[in-house]
């Protein structure tokens, strides 16, 4: 592979938003069949490093060749003319059309003058079956699915395209341990035909199973370029950071457990169901209690949450908070039961796009408060700067436009929205998707560290380690139904989880 | 999770409002004698043919999330250059029919690139295009121009003979060929499929690299083809050139495309729900006029009420299937 | 004769047919009182001459009074009248009317058709006519002004008939007369809101300079009339006002002495109309234009008149 | 950004005026005329009032990504029903003057909920839920007026649209009144805030405890308040109320307004600043077009070519490619900077 030349290199660019500047000087070299990874904190420029290459948005500076030739992409359909095919990190698709056209629009399969549905629809059933081990009707519309369905989805639709140079941000973000395989497996043989990879995940295990040659990112500049296996994690993750980080290697498992004690019982759900949704299900929180959820893809997880919350409304069942019933018939009335709910959908549920980093944090905090107790605009920007600088949020500028974060820094306003009200039952659904690795960890202390405060928490995550780390509880979920609750100690391992999820358990 | 019911509930609003078509048309026959004939629905298509052409190029605009004011004034354009040509500038038929269709062809084009180009709001762009074509109707003429024609005669008053003594005209001829053209167009051509992503979510289309500049061009340039087709089925119907045509015409094609089960922020809905929604109107028009013993002031408010009846009716309709559909379809 | 007679004259044609007759009326709108008016006198003589009415509304849209028109033909009713939104475009429908030997009766305004079987009459007033007694009066009344007569006008909605023909006669009249001049003409869509907001701009860039305001109905007259005053002027005096429709409020300006004179356009002829229907049905011979009787009331006739006004 | 939304609208304005000063030299001047004091610019203020007043309700309607297509028809039933409530009256005793007004504030407020729970409850699109009362709502101004145009001889009434205060127009202090409550409303308490974000992301606003049906309900009463007060002003204005053209393409005159305004249909950020300077531009337009004589038949040609103007003016790719060839040596980097975006 050495004496390769690149595939795509990119040399001196630079990109400057209107107070931001995303990309100094920042060169990429890219060879045939070879997975390399973009490393960098949220906000490093990653993805702008991609969505320029790619023609979303076009660079102040530098240049760019592809097999040689300079070139200037000026859109995303010249990039894919190039050959250059791209997953971006929030999953842009359209929920108005069916699966098998969000998989083949743009390319079409044409029979005698008009478009033959049939064949795509069959094409696109063995795409997902034989590629990534997706099994569903591929004539229903997108909006039916998951966000992570929807990002497999999304997966599949860049490898349908015969390209040279694939482009994956963030694809494992919200996608369990299965179904990473199943991509990583498909990745490989990508590679063995030749293709150039560019991959961007925040799990450093994934880094080192999958990437050969990373480079890495800090505040819009360009550290280094490394081969995967010759650089240290730890080293690494500083060279992301910019700083030593010992402080990471703690470990601290499962200390939470010892420090809780039962105290008294905040939240307990009987009997409830949504009917083709999940079946009927127990459920209770302590007072200061971690709970885990894992499933599978599609188990319910995000069904459940949303139910307690009064996203949906149940079917049967009956909540009682703090002792006393209560009617969460809507999102209002659990948030003033002392409820918050992060959703795992940040792009269509989550974020106000066009409203400042500010006004996003204090939302549900004064939906909270009513139409005129409105919080004092001195105040408001008092507690941005409060979060940003907890959780790190970049930049650090409370009248920046959301729509403006990287993915990372978004979901960190989105955390601090829910903070901010300072919930007794702060239900988190994949809360940690896209984040860096240091926030992650920060934002672990600090659900530990507010869960000995007194609130519980009701953590979603694919990642069974994250859960297993934190949680005193953990339910399994499988095929919509709750089968299973462990209590957290240290006899249950990762693979007991996987049992229950996969069903060998029951 | 069976075939069927997936069928269902896509065309569920369709199906709705079909089904409140034909009540209504039950109801007047049941109330009116004279009603119930072949013929008074034919009429319901003579007397729409040009609401149907329009109600389709207006179906691309709405379902790609735009929206085109513009196609009433342009009615009126058509209607005002084929006149002039036919009478003042003594231009035969073969002329004048093709100068005709590139009157809004050409204002469409050029309202898609004002939007494209600049990203201007469509509201704004095709609100001026309206002002722009009536304005340049007065320019012409302020008066009407009859056309003294063969060939436009022959078009209004031949009658298809349908059997039973019924009849319809050339023009339903057309209107119906454009339906199917924009049918097959919007589900077996990329451009429909385009249109579709564009209203679903724009940005979204932009980064599957589908072509929206072009796109969005071809869908105001329809639009406005679609507007002079159906000017010139007007100038069929009318026999005159004016200014005045066709004046708020622009909203009776709205309401029809999204009575016709068309989402207004795109994305959803069918042309053959238009067709349907042109049906409504015209038979709410057909049923008041049958009733002939409304005032003024009482049309009007009979209208809107009529038109509360079916847009309420059709909202219940549509939600109460939906949450007993989604529960029997995921399992 | 004035308005106000013609109402009466409906007993002269009751009897002569006795047959109970179904008759469509398609009105182009309401969008005036004078139309209203028209309505009302058109619903009534055929209420008391004892038939059925089938009304329908056009909504001043051409497309929704040729359904009317097919529907009245799909009820089979025995007689038409309509007033035609626009002179042109109705070949169509009026030969389908005609194959299914239902008479029709053209009310206030005419079509331009030249197949003139299609329809058995045109009763209703000459807006050009109108245009000109208009102007006749302002030649007699500034007789001996020596000097320029500054004219503004206010038009109707730009392209309505009225508003052309209304226009047409008024021009055809003083173009003999070079010292009249129209200074500034704009469109105050026959409504008074429109027609005093035009008129506070006429003032503002000629104020003093105005001597005479034609305006194509007595609404748009009476908004001009508030504008003048709010200006400062006197209206009737230090500019004179001359209308059209002669409708009541018309009546209360001259009388209050602020407007000089209105040119009348009856609307008042449903029993005139119902006379012909019956006529023709009976199988008499009926010219092809009738006129509506009209005059034209000047300030002095006013405050006699107006009790007597019915619109 | 606020500054740049409003700059190019202010510009359009400017240029309008100065183009009348050219044909008028003394179009700016303001004198004292019969105790009070008049000139063009006044007018302009007094005459577009009640198209101010629409376009305030209409731009809180636009943010929550809605329209009111209903307004024009509001305006002809708050005319009505105002006429009719004085229509007996006679003499000084202001009693019938404020029975009408909270009549007509009634029935706007009724007009508003009749909308708003098409809309927020019913779940019908904002742009038919509205067209059915500008249907019928004429259609219920004609019946309340018997289809005449009804005149008011009751001279209180008149103080509304024709009135004085302080020397100046009392319409202009109703405009400011609502322009300060609305203010009020969406800058000082959590109002603005809520409406941005129902505008903008509607299910995100639900799941963030946001009530977002009645924040749908309220903006569609506003609307229907303010389109009833312009009503009375236009009404008051003439002394009379027209069932059939009072208000008559308000909506559309009152939609363009927010637009040209800096307020996108696709709801979110709106401004009340720019919509009013917005209002103004049309005003000023139809004026101009009045006073300095152009023929009638072109009044649209205009319209047309300077609400295109206005949008090209105020469109970043328009002025970049007509600018940018004269800009680009100095801000070389910012022009090309921008490139295809994606918002
Ligand atoms: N359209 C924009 N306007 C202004 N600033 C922007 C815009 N897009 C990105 N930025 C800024 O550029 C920087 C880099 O963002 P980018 O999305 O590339 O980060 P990232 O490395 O992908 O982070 P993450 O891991 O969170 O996805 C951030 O500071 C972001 O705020
Ligand atoms: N493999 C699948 N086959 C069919 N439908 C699926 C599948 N996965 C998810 N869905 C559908 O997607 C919807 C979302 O499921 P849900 O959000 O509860 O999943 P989850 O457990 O939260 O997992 P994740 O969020 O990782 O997708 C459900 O309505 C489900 O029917
Ligand atoms: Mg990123
Ligand atoms: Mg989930």
């Amino acid at each position: 592979m050495k004496e390769q030349t690149p595939l795509l290199i990119m040399e001196g660019i630079t990109k400057e938003f209107p107070g931001v500047k995303a990309l100094t000087d920042v060169q990429l070299n890219l060879y045939p069949g070879e997975v390399h990874a973009l490393m960098g904190e949220n906000g490093a420029g990653k993805s702008t490093l991609i969505k320029v290459l790619t023609g979303v948005y076009t660079f102040d500076e530098g240049s760019v060749t592809l097999d040689g030739k300079s070139i200037r992409i000026t859109s995303p359909l010249e990039a894919q003319n190039l050959g250059i095919s791209t997953v971006y990190q929030e999953v842009n698709l359209c929920t108005n059309l069916t699966v098998a056209e969000n998989i083949f629009i743009g390319r079409e399969i044409i029979k005698r003058g008009r478009l033959d549905w049939k064949e795509m629809n069959k094409q696109a059933k063995e795409l997902l079956k034989t590629r990534l081990n997706l099994d569903i009707d591929v004539t229903k519309l997108l909006s039916f699915y998951s966000v992570a369905i929807q990002q497999m989805i999304a997966i599949a639709r860049s490898l349908q395209i015969s390209a040279k140079v694939l482009i994956l941000d963030e694809p494992t973000s919200s996608l369990d341990q299965n179904e990473v395989n199943q991509l990583f497996d498909v990745i490989r043989k990508l590679k063995k035909e030749g293709l150039a990879i560019i991959f961007v995940s925040h799990f450093l295990d994934q880094i080192y199973e999958i990437t050969d040659r990373l480079t890495v990112l800090r505040n819009g500049e360009w550290i280094g370029e490394f081969k995967t296996n010759e650089i240290e994690r730890l080293e690494l993750v500083s060279k992301m950071i910019g700083k030593d980080l010992n402080e990471l290697k703690s470990g601290e498992r499962r200390t939470s457990n010892k420090a809780f004690e039962r105290k008294r019982p905040f939240l307990q759900g009987k009997n409830i169901s949504k009917k083709g949704k999940i079946a009927p299900f127990d459920m209770d929180i302590q007072e200061g209690e971690i709970v885990g959820l894992a499933g599978l893809l599609g188990s319910g997880r995000t069904e459940l949450a949303r139910l307690l919350f009064g996203a949906d409304k149940a079917d049967t069942g009956e909540i009682k908070i703090n002792g006393s019933m209560a009617n969460l018939a809507s999102p209002k009335q659990a948030i003033s039961n002392g409820i918050a709910f992060c959703s795992e959908n940040r792009k269509t549920e989550g974020i106000i796009g066009d409203l400042t980093i500010r006004e996003n944090m204090i939302l549900a905090m004064q939906g909270l408060q009513g139409w005129f107790k409105y919080i004092p605009r001195k105040r408001q920007i008092e507690i941005a700067d409060e979060y940003i600088k907890l959780l790190n949020i970049n930049p650090p500028n409370p009248e920046q436009l959301i729509k403006n974060l990287s993915g990372g820094n978004q979901q960190k306003v989105l955390l601090a929205r829910w903070l901010i009200t300072n919930p007794k039952l702060l239900i988190l659904d994949e809360p940690t998707r896209g984040i860096d690795v240091g926030a992650k960890a920060e934002i672990q202390k600090l659900m530990l560290s507010l869960s000995k405060e007194g609130m519980s928490v009701l953590f979603v995550s694919s990642e069974i380690e994250e859960v297993l780390r934190t949680c005193r509880k953990i339910a399994v979920l499988r095929d919509h139904k709750k089968v299973y609750e462990f209590e957290n100690d240290q006899q249950i391992t990762q693979k007991d989880i996987m049992k229950a999820m996969a069903g060998g358990m029951t | 999770m069976t075939k069927g019911f997936q069928l269902d509930s896509k065309h569920l609003p369709l199906a709705a409002t079909i089904g409140l078509f034909i009540v209504m048309f039950l109801f007047g026959s049941l109330r009116y004698t004279g009603f119930f004939s072949t013929q008074v629905f034919l009429n319901l298509f003579i007397d729409n043919a040009f609401l149907i052409v329009v109600a389709v190029g207006m179906t691309f605009v709405i379902l790609s999330g735009g929206i085109d004011l513009s196609v009433g004034s342009i009615i009126a354009l058509t209607s005002m250059v084929a006149a002039s040509l036919t009478m003042n500038a003594q231009l035969s038929p073969a002329l004048v029919i093709p100068l005709s269709l590139l009157v809004g062809t050409v204002l469409g084009f050029s309202m898609g690139c004002l939007i494209h180009y600049f990203n201007l709001q469509p509201f704004i762009v095709t609100l001026a295009g309206m002002f722009l074509a009536r304005g340049l109707c007065y320019l012409i003429n302020v008066e009407s121009i009859t056309i003294n024609n063969e060939f436009f005669s022959f078009m209004a008053s031949t009658r298809i003979p349908v059997g039973g003594g019924n009849f319809i005209s050339i023009s339903v001829i057309i209107a119906l060929l454009v339906v199917v053209a924009a049918i097959f167009v919007a589900h077996f051509t990329k451009f429909g499929r385009n249109v579709y992503a564009l209203g679903g979510s724009e940005q979204s289309a932009l980064l599957m690299g589908l072509p929206v500049g072009k796109t969005k061009i071809l869908i105001y340039t329809v639009s406005g083809f679609c507007s002079s087709l159906a000017g010139l089925i007007f100038t069929f119907y009318m026999l005159s050139g004016y200014g005045l045509h066709a004046n708020g015409l622009e909203l009776d094609t709205i309401a029809a495309v999204v009575i016709g089960g068309t989402l207004l922020t795109g994305g959803a809905g069918y042309v053959a729900g238009s067709v349907v929604g042109v049906l409504i109107l015209g038979i709410i028009q057909t049923v008041i006029v049958f009733e002939g013993t409304l005032s003024s002031w009482w049309t009007k408010i009979a209208i809107g009420g009529l038109l509360l009846l079916f847009i309420v009716l059709q909202r219940v309709i549509v939600a109460r299937s939906k949450t007993t559909q989604t529960s029997i379809a995921s399992h | 004769g004035t308005g106000g007679q013609t109402d009466s004259s409906s007993s002269n044609g009751a009897g002569k047919s006795s047959d109970k007759l179904v008759i469509g009326f398609s009105q182009v709108g309401a969008e005036s009182e004078w139309r209203t008016a028209n309505t009302k006198s058109m619903q009534n003589a055929i209420k008391d001459a004892g038939h059925e009415l089938k009304f329908s509304d056009a909504q001043q849209k051409q497309e929704n009074q040729i359904k009317a028109l097919r529907s009245f033909i799909a009820q089979k009713v025995d007689a038409i009248v309509f007033s035609p939104v626009v002179e042109t475009g109705f070949e169509t429908v009026l030969q389908e009317a005609k194959d299914a030997k239902i008479p029709v009766f053209l009310a206030d305004r005419a079509v331009d058709i030249k197949d003139d079987s299609l329809w058995v009459t045109f009763l209703g007033s000459d807006f050009i006519e109108e245009g000109r007694k208009a102007a006749n009066w302002l030649v007699e009344e500034t007789a001996d002004t020596e000097g320029d007569v500054n004219i503004v006008e206010l038009q109707g909605t730009v392209g309505s008939a009225p508003a052309i023909d209304r226009k047409e006669g008024f021009e055809e009249v003083i173009k003999d007369h070079p010292n009249m001049k129209i200074i500034k003409s704009q469109t105050g869509d026959f409504t008074r809101a429109k027609g005093k907001e035009v008129m506070e701009a006429f003032l503002k860039s000629d104020g003093e300079n105005i001597d005479v305001l034609y305006s194509h109905n007595d609404d748009m007259a009476i908004g001009a009339i508030q504008a003048i005053e709010e200006y400062g002027l006197k209206p009737g005096k230090d500019i004179k006002i001359i209308g059209v429709d002669a409708v009541r409020g018309a009546f209360e300006a001259m009388a209050a002495g602020k407007m000089n004179v209105t040119v009348e356009c009856n609307p008042l002829f449903g029993p005139q109309m119902v006379d012909l229907i019956e006529a023709h049905l009976a199988g008499e011979e009926i010219p092809k234009r009738v006129a509506v009787e009209e005059s034209m009331y000047t300030m002095d006739q006013a405050e006699e008149l107006l009790p007597t006004r019915e619109y | 950004m606020m500054k740049s939304k409003l700059f190019w609208p202010i510009v359009v304005l400017l240029i309008i005026l100065l183009i009348n000063l050219f044909f008028d030299k003394n179009f700016f001047t303001i004198e004292v005329k019969n105790g009070y004091l008049t000139g063009s610019l006044i007018d302009i203020l007094n005459r577009g009032a009640p198209l101010l007043l629409v376009s305030i309700g209409m731009t809180l309607v636009i943010a929550t990504k809605g329209v009111d297509l209903g307004v024009g028809s509001v305006i002809a039933m708050a005319g009505a029903v105002g006429a009719m409530t004085v229509s007996g009256a006679n003499g000084d005793s202001l009693v019938p003057l404020f029975t009408a007004i909270a009549f007509v504030i009634a029935i706007s407020i009724l007009t508003g909920i009749w909308n708003g729970v098409l809309v927020s409850r019913i779940g019908v699109q904002p742009i038919v839920a509205t067209l059915i009362l500008m249907v019928a709502g004429r259609g219920i101004a004609q019946l309340i007026t018997d289809g005449q145009i009804m005149t008011v001889y009751y001279d209180p009434y008149t103080f509304i649209g024709g009135g004085h205060l302080l020397m100046l127009p009392f319409s202009i202090f109703i405009v400011a009144a609502m322009l300060v409550i609305a203010s009020f409303l969406t800058r000082k308490t959590a109002m603005g805030l809520f409406i941005e974000s129902v505008g903008t992301n509607p299910e995100a606003s639900r799941l963030s405890g946001i009530n977002s049906k009645n924040i749908l309900l309220m903006v569609y009463v506003f609307s229907g308040i303010c389109a009833g007060i312009g009503g009375l002003i236009l009404s008051s204005n003439v002394a009379s109320a027209d069932g059939n053209n009072a208000g008559l393409w308000y909506e559309l005159d009152a939609i363009l307004a927010v637009v040209i305004g800096g307020t996108s249909l696709n709801g979110g950020r709106f401004y009340l600043m720019g919509t009013v300077i917005g209002a103004l531009i049309i005003q000023s337009l139809t004026t101009t077009i009045y006073s300095i004589g152009i023929a009638p038949e072109i009044n649209l040609v205009v319209k047309a070519i300077v609400v295109l103007i206005v949008c090209l003016l105020q469109s970043p790719e328009f002025r970049k490619k007509v600018f940018g060839v004269f800009n680009m040596k100095q801000t070389e980097k910012k022009s090309k900077n921008e490139g295809v975006s994606i918002s």
